[in-house]
């Protein structure tokens, strides 16, 4: 199991050393503008339309987990496929989804991707590459592992990333797909988002070891922790796993230490949680912190970050007003589209 | 006698069988602290300490096979699913294991599986599945389906006290909806034992769980049309009282099946065909099911109230068959 | 045209779509040198290479998941159950992942699930199960049951074809003991279509799997005593072909569900229903169900062959329902 | 990950220096005895009676791989409980079944303790703290966590062995009660019998590692390797993990490294399996290897070996005879004792 902290693309990072081009400025910037988007997109659902009743069901949220999304899914390329967990918002903006379609979505319109039939990040499309989680937590991970199967054959050096929580870990199916991962050697990156409790569960009644990443050993591939707080430390690690991946090393295993910045979901006031710690990870926020690098990097002025502020809660209350005078499904239409077949319902229209 | 919702009822039943007999524990996730994710366990940590209410990781098999394990050793575990969904994960320590051991060496294997189930709070395909035909159809389990605060508390305390794999469906749609009185004393509901929730003569309506409320609704409605509708709530399906339908059954010789959980290979096909079987002379008209379409649950308020059988689907079929 | 056994017409159905579909390849445990417990995927390795022909780990349930992972991608994988009894490892990710992806976002997942169900060679309870309707009761999928050779592989094709996810239960008992004539060209049997065995008029027998050599060796034995049995092969179980069935019924007014599963919520309770409802006035007689008593498989030949249901009893049975 | 191998009572072994008593010479006597009375009946049964076609269905046997159950399960004590895997025939016969049982069992006889019900060794009677596998791998490891729980609860130091395949640990099942293990610190051996094949599966399909042992160490717990085929080096390690476990200190995980002398089941001739495997491992049979040591430092004369031999045939010979005489079944039974209830069909004669 190794270990890496904060590792930078303008210090001598694990990534410097090994020549994987680090982050552009450019770059930067658009990590930057998905952490902000991620957050205000994903506070607006929490702490208004849920609280307005606008949206029906179970709210979960990554409030304060955004870099792990984020420095992963953004150095994707064309044909790798992502597998985000129910607190990846941003995996699917980077992957194309407009924040209309996901709004649509949450608000069980019938033009979301789901057409009104699942909720959430339960949003799919192969041709983005985004396979989305259902609720039965780590099924998505022997799905990865399909699905590397076939990049593997294709030979054109994609990857697969998924994406759990640590209380995830416990489940048999994230076993055996990073079993049959290190033993066909697929190209699977797989990503624990480590954030100190699975609803209200700590970690030390998940699992008895100090890091989870020492799972990596088990199963013949590399156990890595990283500060998830610490986007650039995301990236970096990410990168070197996904070039193992692309070079037909096999599978990785990323421990990501972050914290839940929120309840279980909106209805969950996490009253199990020590408050101070809510208030000591409040200093490491990924945004802020990330903010602070740019600026004392002069990758970013002030102004521009305020900018890039506006210009997301623009795009939120666009795409907030997009859903809400989007229409709701017509009952009878969930009757239709359960199976596949040559008259399909879900090819009459555009998803 | 005090009002309780069905929620608080399972819980003063669980809590009175954890008073009663010290081998009852709990084990599931989130359930000790935190109480549960609906609350069902609140309190019981405090009462009786974490060796008898434990928190467990998220493994659900490993949770059915401890809860066997234990039960071997004369323990009466109950485990809670967070949501009964989930029970698939845990599906095959349930049906080879837990269902078989009795059988095949002759020990007991007294457990509880019990948790939420059931639509109608828009919880999407994966919070609101109704799965009690897997388990109805595995020899060796009982499956309990309460619709009422009363039969909650009186059929959790039977489950515990029975000494078989039990499988527990609450309806997450009732837990705070329905109160009734339920007594403080000690009592048990009977396991495969019905009830006739409301006489009539022209037609029975059978059915269970969330779908006795829509069914006694729609009866009330139809005594205004002249249509005296029998309600029988099966409360266990299996082993499902063939008797008690039976007399229904002969009695208004007009039958309608009623589910929340989708058609094909459902609780009604079942109960149809054991009617024609024993009843066929007795039949004034064709056995009717209304119940889901055959589709996963969907998410949005209006396909989710297209999903779920309502009340006047069940007026329109009840009028049709009436009128046979 | 070539006698093949049951056995050797699915791996020619298998080896066809193969050689036609590069996308199309297997998956499961000891299926690639070894050829599979039952030898069905034999030659295959040394064919296609070991890119299609792919051995797994232990792993029930990342099988069926890598299946879904490759689907999803554009291949046709066709993942093997050692045993269809263990496929309550992989359950989880059939009923949740396989079957709901399609209806919750349009997404092709095209697999076969295959392998060897079914009692009558002494297996025991682990074995020897019949799970068709855990899936019959999942919308999504498709539940096929071939009976003969010739379907064995017309079938095998058609579900590799298929868009949708498909459970396919091979019979093990009928693996070398069926044969028939199997075109070498290229065919389908499509799925949700029946078909007729045998032509009668007192009493149509209902039925799937290796039963279905049961009910024609009955019909055999009726006969002589001048009962005319029709013998329905339903082949496959979901899309079940209600036309066909409702066809046979309404010619001879009587009917017989005959099943190697268990009896309650088997697939004779959901045909009784659909029957009842559909065609209740055309009915001479209460709808008959002979299945397997609700028990777990047993192991011992005598209790086997109590548990399975035989020529003796479908003959006794239908003797009282055609005197009825 | 620890390696031990080899450590003998007699030797400065691992156990010595940690004081934990070496087996004495009566239980050296009764270690040989079951090794031997196992081989026996095993090979009866593979070898004669299956080909005579007396026992229908699946034969599995454990041959060279015996030194495991017999060198684990002879130190249990009253309250212990024992899940032994397929190929552990040992467990039953040192927890007190006897071979006229068992023999009954193969059969198929009303008389076997399941009446004709299940086959092979899906034997279980819990006052005698034997568990039975059922054929889907893996399932007994989270009933083992449940019944430590119960055993913790008591207070009475005892514990829960239960054996699997090394092919079984690629399964959910298996990696949800080890971290259930670890987390509750449950007294639970977990004791995989590595013998090189899953049916025809090599280790080098089934996992990534070089040892299995090293998944100790991803759930808190220790893993340790050892010689499955030197019953000495099984029983110091063994004794090691459930002092460790009567301790309260919670499950060990120990990797048995042994080989599978003979087919998957008895229908299987094995092909797969190079031939100078089989050659090599016959040099390192556990119960010859035993005999050497045992005549070396005169624990047993040779005479005294071959009337443990002779003592062995006649029991086999007599179980065998009694089982081929015993009834079958009636076959309405089988419609009986589903459930159990005041009026339980079990409960109406002995088993
Ligand atoms: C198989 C399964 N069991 C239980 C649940 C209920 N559940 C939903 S989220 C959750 C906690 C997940 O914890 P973790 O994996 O750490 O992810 P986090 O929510 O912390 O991001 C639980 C128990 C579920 N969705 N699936
Ligand atoms: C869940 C499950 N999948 C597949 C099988 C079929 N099967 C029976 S034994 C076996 C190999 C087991 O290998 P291992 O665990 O190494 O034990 P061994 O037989 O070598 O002792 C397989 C695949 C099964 N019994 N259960
Ligand atoms: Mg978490
Ligand atoms: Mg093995």
């Amino acid at each position: 199991m190794e270990t890496a902290r904060g590792a930078s693309p303008l210090a001598k990072s694990r990534t410097d050393r090994k020549k994987t081009p680090g982050p552009d400025p450019q770059l930067l910037e658009r990590m930057l503008y998905y952490l902000k988007l991620t957050r205000e997109a994903e506070s607006r659902i929490e702490q208004v339309l849920y609280r307005q009743g606008k949206i029906v069901g179970g709210v979960y949220v990554g409030r304060g987990q955004e870099a792990i999304g984020v420095g992963s899914a953004i150095q994707l390329v064309e044909g790798d496929v992502v597998l985000p967990s129910h607190r990846d918002f941003s995996c699917f903006l980077i992957r194309g989804f407009t924040l209309r379609q996901i709004l649509c979505n949450w608000m069980g319109r019938a033009n979301g991707p789901t057409r009104g039939r699942d909720n959430t990040l339960h949003i799919g499309d192969v041709n983005r590459g985004v396979i989305p989680i259902i609720s039965h937590l780590g099924d998505t991970c022997p799905v990865a592992c399909g699905v590397a199967m076939v990049l593997k054959r294709r030979g054109k050096n994609n990857v697969a990333l998924v994406h759990f929580g640590e209380g995830t870990s416990s489940r048999g199916d994230v076993h055996e797909a990073m079993n049959m991962a290190g033993v066909m050697k697929l190209p699977v990156i797989f990503i624990c988002n480590n954030n100190a409790y699975a609803y209200s569960t700590p970690t030390s009644k998940q699992y008895a070891v100090k890091d989870l990443a020492v799972r990596g050993a088990a199963y013949g591939m590399p156990g890595i922790v990283v500060d998830g707080n610490d986007i650039l430390a995301v990236f970096s690690v990410v990168a070197e796993a996904i070039a193992r991946g692309r070079r037909g090393e096999g599978p990785s295993f990323i421990e990501c230490k972050t914290f839940r910045m929120s309840g279980h979901s909106a209805h969950d006031a996490a009253e199990y949680v020590p408050h101070e710690l809510f208030e000591q990870w409040k200093q490491k926020d990924p945004i802020a912190r990330f903010e602070k690098f740019l600026l004392a990097k002069r990758f970013l002025t002030e102004k521009q970050i305020e900018r890039l502020g506006a210009e997301v809660t623009e795009q939120v209350d666009d795409a907030v007003a997009y859903a809400e005078s989007s229409p709701l499904p017509e009952g009878a239409s969930a009757a239709e589209g359960v199976y596949c077949g040559p008259d399909c319902w879900w090819k009459e229209s555009s998803r | 006698m005090a009002i309780l919702t069905y929620l608080e009822a399972i819980r003063q039943g669980i809590w009175e069988e954890m008073e009663r007999d010290a081998s009852v524990f709990l084990l599931g996730e989130d359930i000790a602290a935190y109480g549960g994710a609906f609350k069902v366990t609140a309190g019981l940590l405090e009462r009786f300490g974490d060796e008898r209410v434990i928190d467990t990781p998220i493994s659900e098999s490993a949770i059915v096979g401890a809860a066997v394990g234990a039960a071997l050793m004369g323990m009466r575990p109950v485990a809670e699913m967070q949501f009964m969904d989930f029970i698939s994960c845990g599906f095959d320590q349930i049906v080879n294991m837990a269902a078989k051991i009795h059988y095949r060496w002759g020990a007991r294997v007294p457990l509880v599986i019990r948790g939420p189930a059931g639509a109608g709070v828009h919880g999407g395909p994966f919070h609101s599945q109704s799965n009690e035909m897997w388990f109805v159809h595995t020899p060796g389990l009982k499956v309990v389906v309460p619709a009422t605060a009363y039969d909650a508390k009186g059929l959790i305390k039977a489950s515990i006290r029975d000494d078989n794999p039990v499988i527990f469906f609450e309806h997450k749609y009732l837990y705070r909806r329905v109160k009734d009185e339920v007594p403080e004393e000690d009592y048990v509901v009977p396991l495969g034992k019905a009830a006739v929730r409301r006489e009539g003569s022209d037609l029975a309506i059978i059915t269970y769980g969330a779908m006795v409320r829509t069914a006694l609704e729609a009866a009330g409605q139809l005594m205004t049309e002249g249509i005296s509708v029998e309600v029988v709530d099966l409360r266990t399906l299996l082993p499902y009282d063939e008797q008690c339908i039976l007399a229904s059954v002969r009695k208004c010789s007009k039958v309608m099946l009623l589910h929340e959980d989708t058609r094909i290979g459902g609780m009604a096909g079942e109960l149809a065909a054991m009617i024609t079987e024993k009843a066929f002379e007795d039949l004034d008209g064709p056995v009717v099911r209304v119940t889901a379409p055959d589709t996963p649950v969907p998410f949005s308020p209006p396909l989710e109230d297209y999903f779920l059988p309502g009340v006047q689907k069940v007026v329109e079929a009840a009028r049709k068959l009436a009128a046979y």
